[in-house]
Parts: structure tokens; C-alpha cells; sequence
């Protein structure tokens, strides 16, 4: 039994009353729910506010480069399939820089669980518009207002046939440790996309705003049916779902090329000098 | 001044789709098992069919290690072979080639190969005919197609076999004048076929690489490929990216789980590693990169061949770390310095490169099957029940190196960071670490020092002529020298395996040993070069370089040689 | 007037029985019936098969790197507003290395075509799976088949609210060279994705696998009904629609940002020193 | 063997998000509308609140350009100020301090902040102590406060004013002891006050840049905001790209299209840039970037500064081709020399760099207004009606260079490849064109040297001991020479804000002429050092180096060199 107490308690680099603070509480009260134990987790981020949030709690940890958190969770859960592997970072990190990762995993399906802290800005670059910000979000990068339209990550992950996907609230503390329960227990690619307000630089979005919009699913709702699941992802402003909007029972990754990504991969293993003769074989 | 050189060489054109390679590869394999020796050119458009290819394969009796072009047989499978290396033929050589197609001025023999191989069989048909004009066994021939296609189909098998027979009857009636090759001996162990980017996916495997990831570019492709079709059996995983970002994310991943990585590219798919290199620095963790150099800038000439990314693979990635690059100089090098590349990274905690091209990449040779060096377990610091708690992922340790372990392996955490970190990878602003921290990394250069390999000189000593070469140069550059060689005039021959980290007092004396002194580059500015004077700085001013997408030859060299000379 | 032989007819590097040879026919005459020039023309392409085509006809050109089409076409966009730009490249250079690319020109929404050569592979590099590819596709590099499902880029488009949202098929000339026009006269971001039929590695994907798959959507079907659109775009291999599957009026990226992206970018107006002073004054 | 030096430096010190740059950047204004010089050094951690960061305001009447921290006058917003800084006070220094704050054994003016300043007015406050204490003109602040918040609410004006007033008359009561500056007369044309970032962006503007292309990153994100503010009023376009890559390619298509482009990174985003950059080679396409360097490998330390970007920005992208890299030593500098990095980049028809850093970005300095170089307009040949049809876009010239049309300004069509290509621009695997086009491109390096800015020289000639530094070490080295000057002992500094390429006739003869020669740079492995030991065969042995994040200052180097001089 793992206990709130193993994942420690550290100083943060944060700013008083940002979101993060709960999503970090959150993660680690899912942590201790899922009975997971410190050396079993591996976090892997990414650069930003965000990406900070593994140097504080106890876990293994990999913080890597703005924007590449997929790839090496997925490089780390193919070599160590026992690990659980949660990959965590910012909106700017996981939908700007990372785009393209977010869409290649997705469709892998690797069992790795991905939480964004989605502030909807960049925060640790001071503000400028992120995918997630609004239309006409105005900062000193933006003066004349953001002209792109947001991204919405979980329509994107929806339409896609993600395996798990789904949207929380750094206010929601209970519902969000619940997810990412749910999020870590889903076997292949899990998302969740946690609403994280950001005191410094988004103005628009604040707690009381989020907990204007935010409603919970009911419990009648049906993620299994992907056309709803669509219209709930796809809802507007004025009404935010949180909860689990959508999941499915893909075979991962690890299920379709047991082949090759068996734990035979695991790098603990003798050099096998038969094989090899077997493999130069091919070559006489 | 040069010296006849006493090999053959056979050349097979024809359009991309038109089976000049598996003419090539089969050839090649039959000469192997006859005894000879090979060293295969491959030239091929950025095209999957059409256009115009060509297929040489330089064999000899005795050793050989450098290309040709002067051909001895050619098999035109098109009008277009004739006109592009009719004027490289030998003398006594002879033209190859389909009855309908016009063999010019040139001597010919004119082949029914719609009669003897019908459809799909004119491989076998010009494998037979090549076989018989050479003088190889035919039995030796027949076996090798029955172990070629016995796993298909038998009728199909059998349709070869016949196919076979009757190009066999045909050429034996035929009987055209030509010489074929001295006998041969296949006594001694049994040789490998193999070319560059296959041994470089042995010598990992052979290293014990777990995993291995990559975004497809010619012309390091079959670098993966060939690891990916051994992959089951040797028990690895793999992973086509999306991009070559997301691959070299992949690998330090995989690697830093314990799963010692291999990642093969070319030049612009190595430019968008570069942040991540530096990333496989600051956290310590071992990455092989396998550099398949081709003509750049941009995209360039994605088929053709180049030593240009010396010096970019040399200073890839932001902030300073040492690393380690090999640069083979024929295929049995690409297996054993790929297989020093990872022990080195492990070792080191870093990155490691092998910088090949696309002339050896694609190069068949005939080997010796492998020794293995047997590398510690690249693993050798995984299980360490007994560190200290906490565990430190970077201590700071009197060489540089600290005790690694994986995560999840035991109950220590393990915690790597790509931020300047403390002892136990946490992000620090603390400007006192890092200063220790730059130290700590740049200590391994004496590590990679230590371990280095240095440059192999050959020919004769005190030379009054030393060529110095890196990389895929090497076997030209020595035949080069060996053919200038005269009683009155010695030479030699400097070759970098490893072009970085150097020391100089390796190489130092040998050089100022010399008369004079010349350097030769796959490139048009004379990167190693540069490099030398970097770092010793001793000014090579006589530079033979070649940039216009082809391999370098021995008649390159020496004519380029020629001008040199002249001039001084 | 432009004609067809403005564009005129160049030798190939294609393989003989390419979808990309109809591809390329369409184009020609979708530009000609457009009316346009071609000089005022200008196609950006990647690296591959298909990204070789903009060579074969007469227009300006800038033949790029794999996957950077869309981010040079954005550029030379703003830069010259005059310019009808088209991108033009693979599944694997738009949806593959270029993925992120493609997400952020939907949210932009900068008046550029895109056109996909989508032969479900990557053809110049000898047939690896491209992100199309269907789960299973076995090749070298995937020896026990592609273990991800396929990118559905008309439904990512269209659930992502992108202006334009077209799929072709290279058998269907004068369908595709309709489609084209369309896509061209829209102002913003538009996307033709083109169902090529590679006959040297795709073997599944084949000319008459296609004729028999691809529907023509009806001409009572409302493309400006978003949920309705998904369903068609999502709508599975036995049913493949072509047409113009979802369309919307967003503003495009020129008109929110007029301030900024005007044609006073183009660069060929003399220096202005009295706006300069006035820009200097800030720093007094 | 110091000399004392006569400047001030007044330190800010506190959490981020108490408002320390903005009294900084006022008393900044403040002392350069009073005529005064000033050499500002930001420090500031990865984090938007708490932490600790200082604001060092170096000024004095005569000219001054390099950083210096030991203090005069510390106006400490927190406590840990007093710790961090406190041991830098000078004797006379005093420390300015909230009352409820702990001066520690520091002579301390304890100011009642809350009563005077009320909850947001903290820094009007300081500003008008600060200003009294160093004896400023009160009418000169009073009217910056206006300038500061005319555009605001009037009420907010008229609560600063208030504010500006209670302080002035608490602070002329509490007439601490202090001796302020010397009287500086503000006379002669008045001057901005700029930091290197701000002059980078007005350097692009003035050379008639067109459009902007970022992705954000410390410390490179300022010259693209300043950039912005200004996009509208100078018709300029710009976009936050959804990544590097995007950035650069974006830049280059707008480039292509006749919109010269501005790209601003740092070391990991630049790594991501390294493809695009040797397509605008290839492509021989214009292309500016801005590359403000941060210590590294990987994230490093993102808010620091380090010179050790230098060999990766000469050697990033694929394949050989040339390349024009500045290094401002100055804020005038680093308006100068990107606009000279525009022309070259228009004129030669590729990359060119503008390699500053940290320190350099946010230093603050008064500048007089620029002398606009009045560049030839870059659009030079954008309009060639006579070009013969059909036009050639890599036409074979003597010099490389060929005419340079924009798509859709003429019946012209514009082809431009990132394959090797024939002259009209098409894709080619035409053997002797690739080496034709190669030759044409290196060919414009004689163009970067006919237009290369020479190293300047300062100081004694014939010097004993002669430093050589580049990039933003420059104030700090020339006045390092200046303090180790005696009459006996002859010093300079040979400074090199144009890194590459380097002509060694430019600067052979100077070092050649010294007796010492001791490099400095802002990193860890001497990287310019050893470029010039490539260029020159000159050994570089002794190095100062500085990898700890800050940046070099007189007195680093000055004790440095006493380490150097005793081993010798
Ligand atoms: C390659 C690269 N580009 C840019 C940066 C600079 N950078 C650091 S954090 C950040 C944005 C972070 O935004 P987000 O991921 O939303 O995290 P947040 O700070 O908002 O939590 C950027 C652009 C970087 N570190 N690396
Ligand atoms: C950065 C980079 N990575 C890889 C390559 C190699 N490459 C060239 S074309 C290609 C795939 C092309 O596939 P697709 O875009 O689908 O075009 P197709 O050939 O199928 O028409 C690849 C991977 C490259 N040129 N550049
Ligand atoms: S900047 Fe925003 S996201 Fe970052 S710590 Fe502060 S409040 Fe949180
Ligand atoms: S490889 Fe496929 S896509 Fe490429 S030209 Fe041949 S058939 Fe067409
Ligand atoms: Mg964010
Ligand atoms: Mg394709």
C-alpha cells in the first residue's frame, strides 16, 4: 500500500494560487489510489510551468525538451513494459511544439497516460497565445488578438479513436483524481486534458470562470458511443463537460506487435550468441 | 606512374524496377562463395522506376578494397548502359546484352533473353550467362538459386531452375571470347556478404541493442531495415517515428529505461535530432546515431554519395559536451566500430556517432564472419541494491561518471533532467553546480580519449608521399597509394576510423615523418582537414576532394594527384 | 485566358501507371479553368513522389523539405497576398513528418490549397507505412504489419472546423479538377485530400480497389452541416465519400489580422524614415 | 594592480513579480535622460513569481560598457537581497529597505514603503529615493512619471505624482548619508536607452525587414515582441509559429517571396532550425536569425547567459555551404550589425546570424539615435523585366551570384529546389551540374570577406599582453585591458563582432606583435579559439573562461589573469 506520505512534499517554482498546485495534489492522490509505488511510476515532461511538476513529487523522473514528453515516454514504456509511464506537460508543450507527437501516439496506442496542464497559454514564456487560447486572446505576441482558432484536444483525440479521453478541472480535485485513476488503469494511449488556471497570464479563463462553464457528465452519459462522445467534445465554451468523454477497447500497442515489443525488449537480458548465428546466418 | 591493377570488374545497367540489383546481389553472393573478393558500387536515381542505375562489382583473387569503374563485363538491360559506360570498357572487354538492343562499336554478345528466361526470369538468365563467362562453378550457381527461392513456391523454384539450364546451354553454345577469372580457392572459414548499413545493424545487434528508431531516409533506410528484420528473432524492439525528432526522443527514452538504442538517418533527418543530442548530453544518456551521409545541402542528391557532415555531426547540439565518432572505412569496420560506438556510449553516458555514406552504405563485401568482441554488458551498472539512499543520478564523481541505474528496477528513483540539475537531477538555478556540472560532463573526453582508436597508417615509412583519408575513403586512398608507389618513391597511407575526440601525438609524427603530405576528402572544403589543424595546427595545404555525388577512386585520386604534383 | 498549354508537359520521374500522372492532369486543368496565370502562381512542395509534381508544369515553385510545405506556404502567403499558393506534397510529408504543420494551418486559416497525394505509403522511400496506411499494412519496416490505425485527415479536418474540407480520387479527373477549383477559390485554409493509387508498393490500395470503394457524395448532401460532415468524413473503408465533405465561411487568417498582415508586407515599398522616427521615439 | 574604477552600481533586488524591472528600467531612463551612461545585468530565474532576481545599474558620467557588481547603493525589495548582495556593498554603500526589513550590519536607510507608497506604488517610491539619493534632478523624474502613465487613467497619473511627492519630501528629511554622482550635463543629441534585444529588432527594421517569424524562447523572446509593437506602424508581418521549424521555413517562404524575415531563437529552438538553414542555402534564399544564447546542453539554464553556441551556429545544417555570423559586443552593435546581417544575407543570398546572448539581450545601455546605414534597398533586383526568358534562377555566374526575381512580380517563373538543380531551377541528377552548383555557391564566401567587418583593436600597440574576446565580452575585456594597464605594462584588446568568416590578415600582425595572448570568452571550451587556431595555426593556450551562467565582468577576468600570469 503506497500512501500520499512516499510522494513527498516539495518546495515548487509556481505561483501562488496558481492551478497547478491542485493538479499536482490530484495526481499524486491518484498515485496513491491506483496503489502505485514511487519506483514503479516514471513522469516524463516536457519544458514549461507545467513540466515542472514531476521534480515534486517522489517518482522516477525524465524532463526532457519542450514539446518531445511523448516520444520518450513511448521509447521508455517499449523498453520497460512494467513501468507505468505518465507523461505530463503544458498545452503549449503538448498540442504547439509536440503536434505531431500527440497525433503519432494516438493512433499507436502505447499504454502511456498523457496530462496537460492546459492553462491555455504559455506561462513560462510570460503569456504569449498557446493552441488552447481563445480566438482573439490579446498579449504583447499577439496584440491585435490571437487570429487562429483553439485547439480542442479532446474532439481531436475523439475523432481520432483515442483509447481513453478525457477532460477535467484543476477545481474539480476528487473528479480529477478520478480520472487519472481511470486515465492509468486504461490500457493504451490515455488523455486527459486538465482546464489549469493560470493567475499570471490568463486573465479570461480563471477559476471562477471555469467554474461558471464546467459541468460534470451525468452518469447516464455514454463514452463508449463515439457520434455522442463527439458532440460532447465538440460542445462550446458555455457548457465545458468534464469527465470521461470518450474511450474504447483498441488492442494497445504492446497487444498488436507482441512480436516485437514483448519484454524480450527489456534490456536485462544475456546476450544470446545463438541467435546471433542464427541471424548471421542470412548473410553466408 | 599507376600500376595495372589486376581485378575484374562487372558492371549491370539498366532502369530502376528492371531487377539490375538482384542480378548484382546474386552475382555477388556467387562470387563470394567461389572465393573472390568484391567491392560493390552502387549508383541509383531518386526514382523508383526508369531513369538509369548501375550495379559495379569490382572481384579479385586477392583482396580488394576499393571501387573501379573500368569494366570487364557489362550487362546492358538497356540501350542507356551502353551509352553511359560503353566508353569505360577494357580492351578485351565484353558487352552483355539483350538481342534487340544495339551494342554499338562495342565487342557484344547478344542475348535471346525473351527465348531463354520468358517474363519474369531475365535475372536468372543474366546470373547464368555472367556465372558461365566468368568461369564460376555451375553448380555452385544452381545451388545458390535453389537457396534463394526454396522458400517460395517449388514450380517457382523449378521455373528458375530451368530457366537456368537453358541460359547455361545457350551461353556454353555461344561461347564468346572472353577471359574470365583466374580460379579461385573458397578454402578458409566461410565469408559473410554484406554491405555497409547491414553490418552497421550487426554490430548493434551484436553490441546488444534493445531497441532501435527511425523516420525513413535514403540512404540509411536498410540501416533499419536490417535491424528490424532480425528484430523478432533477436527479441528488440522498434519503432517507426513520426519524425526524426520524435525517433531520437524515442531512443534516449528507451535507453535511459535500459534498452540500449540505435538510430539511423542522413543528413536532414540528423539535422532535426540535433536538440535532442544535446538533450542525450545533459542527461547522461547513451544514444548511438548512425549518419548515412548523401550530397547536401537540402535535400541534394538524396542517392548519391558525400563526406560533407563531418563537421556538422562534429558540433550538432546546442551548449558544450563530448562525444564520440566513428567513421568506418569498409563494411568490417561498420560492424566492429558500430559495436565500439555503443560500448562507448554506455560507457561514457553520451552520444556516440558512426558517420558512414552512402558508397558504404551500400557497398557489398565479402567477410569474415564476426568476432564479437565481448563487450561488458552495456547494463553493467543496472542492479545497485546497494547505493546509497538517496540514489544521486549525477554525483559527482573524481572521473565524471556516475553509477547509473534504470528506473523501476529498484527501489531507488532515478531522476534525469535536461535543465542544470543537482546531484539527484533536480532542476537548480544554483550557479556553483553548474559550474561543476560542465565539468563533470566534459570530464569523459578522457574516457573517450582513453578508449580511442588511432588512425592506421600503412605503405611504407617516412614516406615521401602521405595521403591522410577518414571514412569510406579508406580503401581507395590505400590502392591509390600503393599504385603511385615506385622503387624510388615511397607512400602511405593515414586513415581516421575515428575522427573524434583525437589525439594528436598519435598521428603527429608520422606526419611530420612525411614528404609530402595530402589530404582526401569525399567534400568540397576539406572538413577533416580542418580539423587536424584545429586541433594541431598543422596546415594541409595539398587537398584532393571529390563532390560531385560520387564515391572516390583510386584513378580519381591519383589523377587529381597528378595535378597536385604538378603544381609544386 | 490561360490554356492548357501555358502549363505545359514535362517528363516524369514517376513510375508508369502512377495515380499521380491523372493527379497532375487535374491540376493543370483546374488552374486553367480558374483563370489563373502561371505566374501568379506559386506551388510549395515537400519530398517524395508526390512533391516532385509542381516540376512538371509551368508555375513559380519552391520545392522545399519533406513535411515543410505548409509553413513555406504560409510565409510566401503572407509575404505576397497576390500569389494564389498551393501546397502540394504526400500522406507522408503532410500527415507524417509535417503533421504539426497541418494542424496549425487549420486553426490559421491562411488562404492556401493543400494538396495531398495521399497513396496511403511512402513511395520515394521504397514503402514504408505512411500514417494512412491501413492498420496491418505489411512491409519491410513493418514486418508484422502497421501497428497504428490510419490518420483520417478529412475528419481531423473537419471536427478542427477547417474552411475547406475536399476528398478526390485520381481516377475521377473531372470530380478531382472540380474539387480543385473549389479549393482554390476559397478564401483560407483549404484541404483536398487525394485518394492516389500506388502501383509499385501499395498493393491493397490499388486503381480498381478504389472504383469500387469511392462514392460520390450526392448533390443533396450539405456540406455546411458540421455534424453531418462527420459522419461522412468518419464513414468507413466500404464507403469511401468524395466531394466536398464540410465547408464554413471562419474569416480567413488576412481578414482578423489586417492590422499586421496587410498588403503593406509586401516587400517592395520604399523605407519609410518618418514612420521609423516615430518608431524610435518609444525609446527616448 | 586594479584600478579603481569611478562608476556607480546600484543593485534592485527581489522576488520576480514585485516590480524590480520596472524601477530598474525607470531609474534606467531617469539616469540616461540626466545624461549619465549605464551598462545594465539582469538576472533572473525560470519562474514568474518568488524566487530571487536583481536589476545591476552600472552608471557613470563617462562612457562605460562593461557590468559591475559590486554595490553603492542596494535597494533590496525582500530580505534574501541582503544575503545575496549584501557581501558586495562597497564601504560607502548604502542599502535602501523596507522598514520592516532587516538591514543586517549594512548602513541602511529603512523606508516606510506601505505608509508612503500605499499597495501599489512600490516602485514609484524606490524610483523617486533612488533619484534623490543619487541626486538627480527631481523635475527630470517627476516628468518621467508623467511620460510613464500619461496614456493611462488620469487618476492613476495623479496617485503616481502623489506618491512621487510624499517619497521626495520623506527621503530630503531622512537625508541619509550618501554621496550621490556626479553632475553629468545632458547635452549634445539626446540618446535612447535600449537594450541588445530592442536594438536587434530596430536593427532588422531599419535594414527594411519585412516579416518576422518566432517561436517563444528565452532569452530571444524580447526582439520579437519589440518586433511586433512595431509591426504595425512599419506594414510588417509576423507570426507565432506553431514551432521552430515552422518558423524558419515560414521565414524562408516569405523570404522567397520578396519579404526579408527576422527569425529570433535560442539554443534548443535553433537546433530545430538546422534543416531550414541549409535549405535557404540550397534554395539561396535571404535568411536572418537571431540567436540569443543561453547556457546549455538541452534547457540548461534558460534564464543565464553563455557564449557557447559559437561552433554549432558555423557548422548547423547539412552539406557545405557559406555562412556570415555577427556578434555584437554592444547594444549599437547589435543594431548595426543586423542590419548589416540583412544586407549580406539580401546580397549573398543565404543565412546570415546575429549570435548574441543573455547578458547582451537585456542589458539596457543610452545610445545615441542610429545612423541608418542607408542599405541599397534588399529588393535590388525584384524587378528585372529584361531578364532573359526563360529565366534562370541559379544561373552560372563568375561570381555565384545570380539575378534574383520574386514569384508573381513579372511574367517570370521562379523555380527554386532544395534538390541539387540545373540553372532554371528543376531537380536534376546531372553529375557534373551538381559540381558546377556547388562551386557556385561556395563562391559567394568571397563576397562575405569583401564585406567582412575586420576585428577592432583597442589599446596599446605592441602590447605585453593582448586579449582577444568577441560577441558581448567586449566592454567587460576592454576595460579589464585598461585596469591591467600601467606605464609599464603595454595592454589591448582585439575584439571580433564579425566571428566568420575571418580574413587572418585582418589580425595576424596585431597578435603576432604581442607578447601574451590570452582569449576570453563566456564559455567553457574555448570554442573561438579554437576556430582561429583552424584558420590560423596560431595556438591560443592561455584561456579565460566562464561557463557559470554569468556574465564575464572586468573583475573576473582581471583575477583570472593573475592565475594565468603566476603559472607563467
Ligand atoms: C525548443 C524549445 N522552444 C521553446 C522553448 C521555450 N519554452 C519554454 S516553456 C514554453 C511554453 C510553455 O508553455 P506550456 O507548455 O503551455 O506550459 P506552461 O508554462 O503554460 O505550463 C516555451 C515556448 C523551449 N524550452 N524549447
Ligand atoms: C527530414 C527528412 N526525413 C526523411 C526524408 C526521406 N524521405 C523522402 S520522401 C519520404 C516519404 C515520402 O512519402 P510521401 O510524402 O507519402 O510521398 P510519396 O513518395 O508517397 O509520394 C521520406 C521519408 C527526407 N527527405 N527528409
Ligand atoms: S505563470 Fe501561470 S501557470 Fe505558471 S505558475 Fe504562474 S499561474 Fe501557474
Ligand atoms: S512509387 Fe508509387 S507513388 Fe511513386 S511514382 Fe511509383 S507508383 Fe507513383
Ligand atoms: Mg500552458
Ligand atoms: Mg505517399
Amino acid at each position: 500500500m503506497s500512501t500520499l506520505k512516499d510522494y513527498g512534499s516539495f518546495e515548487t517554482a509556481w505561483c501562488p494560487g496558481c492551478g497547478n498546485f491542485s493538479i499536482l495534489k490530484a495526481v499524486k492522490q491518484a498515485l496513491v489510489q491506483c496503489n502505485l509505488a514511487p519506483h514503479d511510476v516514471l513522469f516524463v515532461s516536457g519544458i514549461g510551468q507545467a513540466a515542472k511538476a514531476p521534480h515534486y513529487l517522489h517518482a522516477n523522473v525524465f524532463n526532457g525538451l519542450h514539446g518531445r514528453s511523448l516520444p520518450v515516454a513511448t521509447g521508455a514504456k517499449l523498453a520497460n513494459p512494467h513501468l507505468t509511464v505518465i507523461a505530463e506537460s503544458g498545452d503549449g508543450c503538448n498540442y504547439g511544439e509536440g503536434g505531431n507527437h500527440f497525433l503519432a501516439a494516438i493512433r499507436r496506442n502505447i499504454d502511456i497516460t498523457l496530462l496537460v496542464h492546459d492553462n491555455r497559454v504559455y506561462g513560462l514564456t510570460k503569456g504569449q497565445a498557446s493552441p488552447t487560447s481563445p480566438e482573439g486572446f490579446v498579449s504583447k505576441a499577439q496584440p491585435d488578438g490571437n487570429p487562429s482558432l483553439p485547439f480542442n484536444p479532446v474532439a481531436v483525440a475523439t475523432v481520432m479513436q483515442a483509447g481513453f479521453v478525457a477532460r477535467g478541472f484543476a477545481g474539480e480535485m476528487a473528479h480529477l483524481t478520478d480520472l487519472i485513476c481511470q486515465a492509468i488503469a486504461h490500457k493504451g494511449f490515455s488523455l486527459v486534458d486538465i482546464l489549469q488556471p493560470c493567475v499570471s497570464f490568463n486573465r479570461l479563463n480563471t477559476f471562477s470562470w471555469y467554474q461558471e462553464h464546467c459541468r460534470k457528465l451525468e452518469n447516464s452519459y455514454d463514452p463508449t458511443n463515439q457520434r455522442g462522445a463527439l458532440d460532447v467534445a465538440m460542445m462550446d465554451e458555455n457548457r465545458l463537460p468534464i469527465g470521461v468523454i470518450y474511450r474504447n477497447k483498441r488492442p494497445s500497442f504492446k497487444e498488436k506487435a507482441e512480436g516485437s515489443s514483448s519484454e524480450r525488449a527489456f534490456g536485462l537480458q544475456p546476450f544470446n550468441q545463438a541467435l546471433f548465428e542464427e541471424v548471421l546466418a542470412h548473410y553466408y | 606512374m599507376v600500376k595495372r591493377n589486376s581485378s575484374k570488374t562487372i558492371c549491370i545497367g539498366g532502369e530502376a524496377g528492371q531487377g539490375l540489383v538482384t542480378i548484382g546481389q546474386l552475382l555477388c553472393k556467387a562470387l563470394v562463395r567461389s572465393g573472390y573478393h568484391i567491392v560493390i558500387t552502387q549508383s541509383y536515381q531518386s526514382r523508383i522506376r526508369g531513369g538509369h542505375n548501375d550495379f559495379f562489382i569490382r572481384t579479385s583473387v586477392d583482396p580488394v578494397a576499393a571501387p573501379s569503374k573500368t569494366t570487364d563485363l557489362l550487362i546492358a538491360l538497356d540501350q542507356a548502359s551502353i551509352s553511359e559506360h560503353g566508353h569505360l570498357m577494357n580492351r578485351d572487354g565484353l558487352v552483355v546484352l539483350d538481342a534487340i538492343l544495339d551494342p554499338e562499336t562495342h565487342h557484344a554478345l547478344k542475348v535471346p533473353f525473351k527465348d531463354l528466361a520468358g517474363d519474369g526470369f531475365l535475372n536468372i538468365a543474366a546470373l547464368t550467362i555472367a556465372g558461365a563467362l566468368l568461369g564460376l562453378n555451375e553448380s555452385l550457381i544452381q545451388k545458390l538459386i535453389s537457396d534463394t527461392f526454396h522458400k517460395k513456391d517449388k514450380a517457382i523454384l523449378e521455373e528458375n531452375l530451368l530457366v537456368f539450364e537453358k541460359a547455361l546451354k545457350w551461353v556454353r553454345e555461344a561461347a564468346p571470347a572472353f577471359e574470365g577469372l583466374p580460379p579461385a580457392s573458397p578454402k578458409g572459414p566461410r565469408r559473410l556478404m554484406l554491405n555497409g548499413n547491414e553490418a552497421i545493424a550487426l554490430g548493434a545487434i551484436a553490441a546488444g541493442v534493445r531497441s532501435g528508431f527511425f523516420y525513413p531516409m535514403t540512404p540509411a533506410t536498410s540501416i533499419m531495415l536490417t535491424f528490424i528484420k532480425h528484430a523478432r528473432t533477436m527479441g528488440i524492439v522498434f519503432e517507426q517515428a513520426e519524425d526524426e525528432i520524435a525517433a531520437v526522443n524515442m531512443a534516449i527514452g528507451a535507453s535511459f529505461c535500459g534498452a540500449p538504442s540505435l538510430v539511423a538517418t542522413s543528413g536532414g533527418g540528423f539535422a532535426l535530432m540535433a536538440e535532442g543530442i544535446s538533450l542525450a548530453a545533459m542527461t547522461e544518456t547513451p544514444l548511438v546515431i548512425a549518419v548515412a551521409q548523401r550530397p547536401g545541402p537540402a535535400t541534394g542528391l538524396p542517392t548519391r554519395t558525400e563526406q560533407g557532415d563531418l563537421l556538422f555531426v562534429l558540433h550538432s547540439g546546442h551548449g558544450e559536451f563530448p562525444r564520440a565518432i566513428f567513421a568506418p572505412g569498409d563494411v568490417e569496420e561498420c560492424f566492429s566500430l558500430t559495436q565500439k560506438a555503443f560500448e562507448i556510449s554506455e560507457k561514457s553516458q553520451g552520444p556516440a556517432f558512426v558517420l558512414t555514406d552512402q558508397f558504404l552504405a551500400d557497398s557489398y563485401r565479402a567477410v569474415l564472419p564476426f568476432d564479437r568482441i565481448d563487450t561488458k554488458p552495456l547494463q553493467s551498472v543496472a542492479h545497485a541494491p546497494d547505493t546509497k539512499t538517496p540514489y544521486q543520478r549525477y554525483a559527482l564523481t573524481p572521473d565524471g561518471l556516475s553509477p547509473r541505474l534504470y528506473p523501476g528496477m529498484s527501489h531507488h528513483l532515478v531522476i534525469a533532467d535536461s535543465d542544470e540539475h543537482t546531484e539527484d537531477g533536480h532542476i537548480t538555478e544554483d550557479l556553483s553546480i553548474r559550474k561543476k556540472m560542465v565539468e563533470k560532463r566534459l570530464k569523459k573526453t578522457a574516457l573517450l580519449l582513453s578508449e580511442r582508436i588511432p588512425p592506421s597508417f600503412t605503405g611504407d615509412s617516412h614516406p615521401h608521399v602521405l595521403f591522410i583519408c577518414w571514412g569510406s575513403a579508406k580503401g581507395a586512398v590505400e590502392e591509390a597509394a600503393e599504385r603511385l608507389r615506385t622503387p624510388s618513391l615511397r607512400t602511405a597511407t593515414l586513415h581516421f576510423s575515428q575522427v573524434w575526440p583525437l589525439a594528436p601525438d598519435d598521428f603527429l609524427p608520422v606526419i611530420q615523418s612525411a614528404g609530402v603530405v595530402v589530404s582526401v576528402e569525399g567534400n568540397a572544403t576539406g572538413q577533416f582537414a580542418g580539423i587536424l589543424q584545429r586541433e594541431t595546427g598543422l596546415r594541409l595545404e595539398k587537398q584532393i576532394t571529390r563532390y560531385d555525388g560520387l564515391p572516390l577512386t583510386p584513378s580519381y585520386i591519383l589523377s587529381a594527384f597528378e595535378k597536385i604534383d604538378e603544381g609544386h
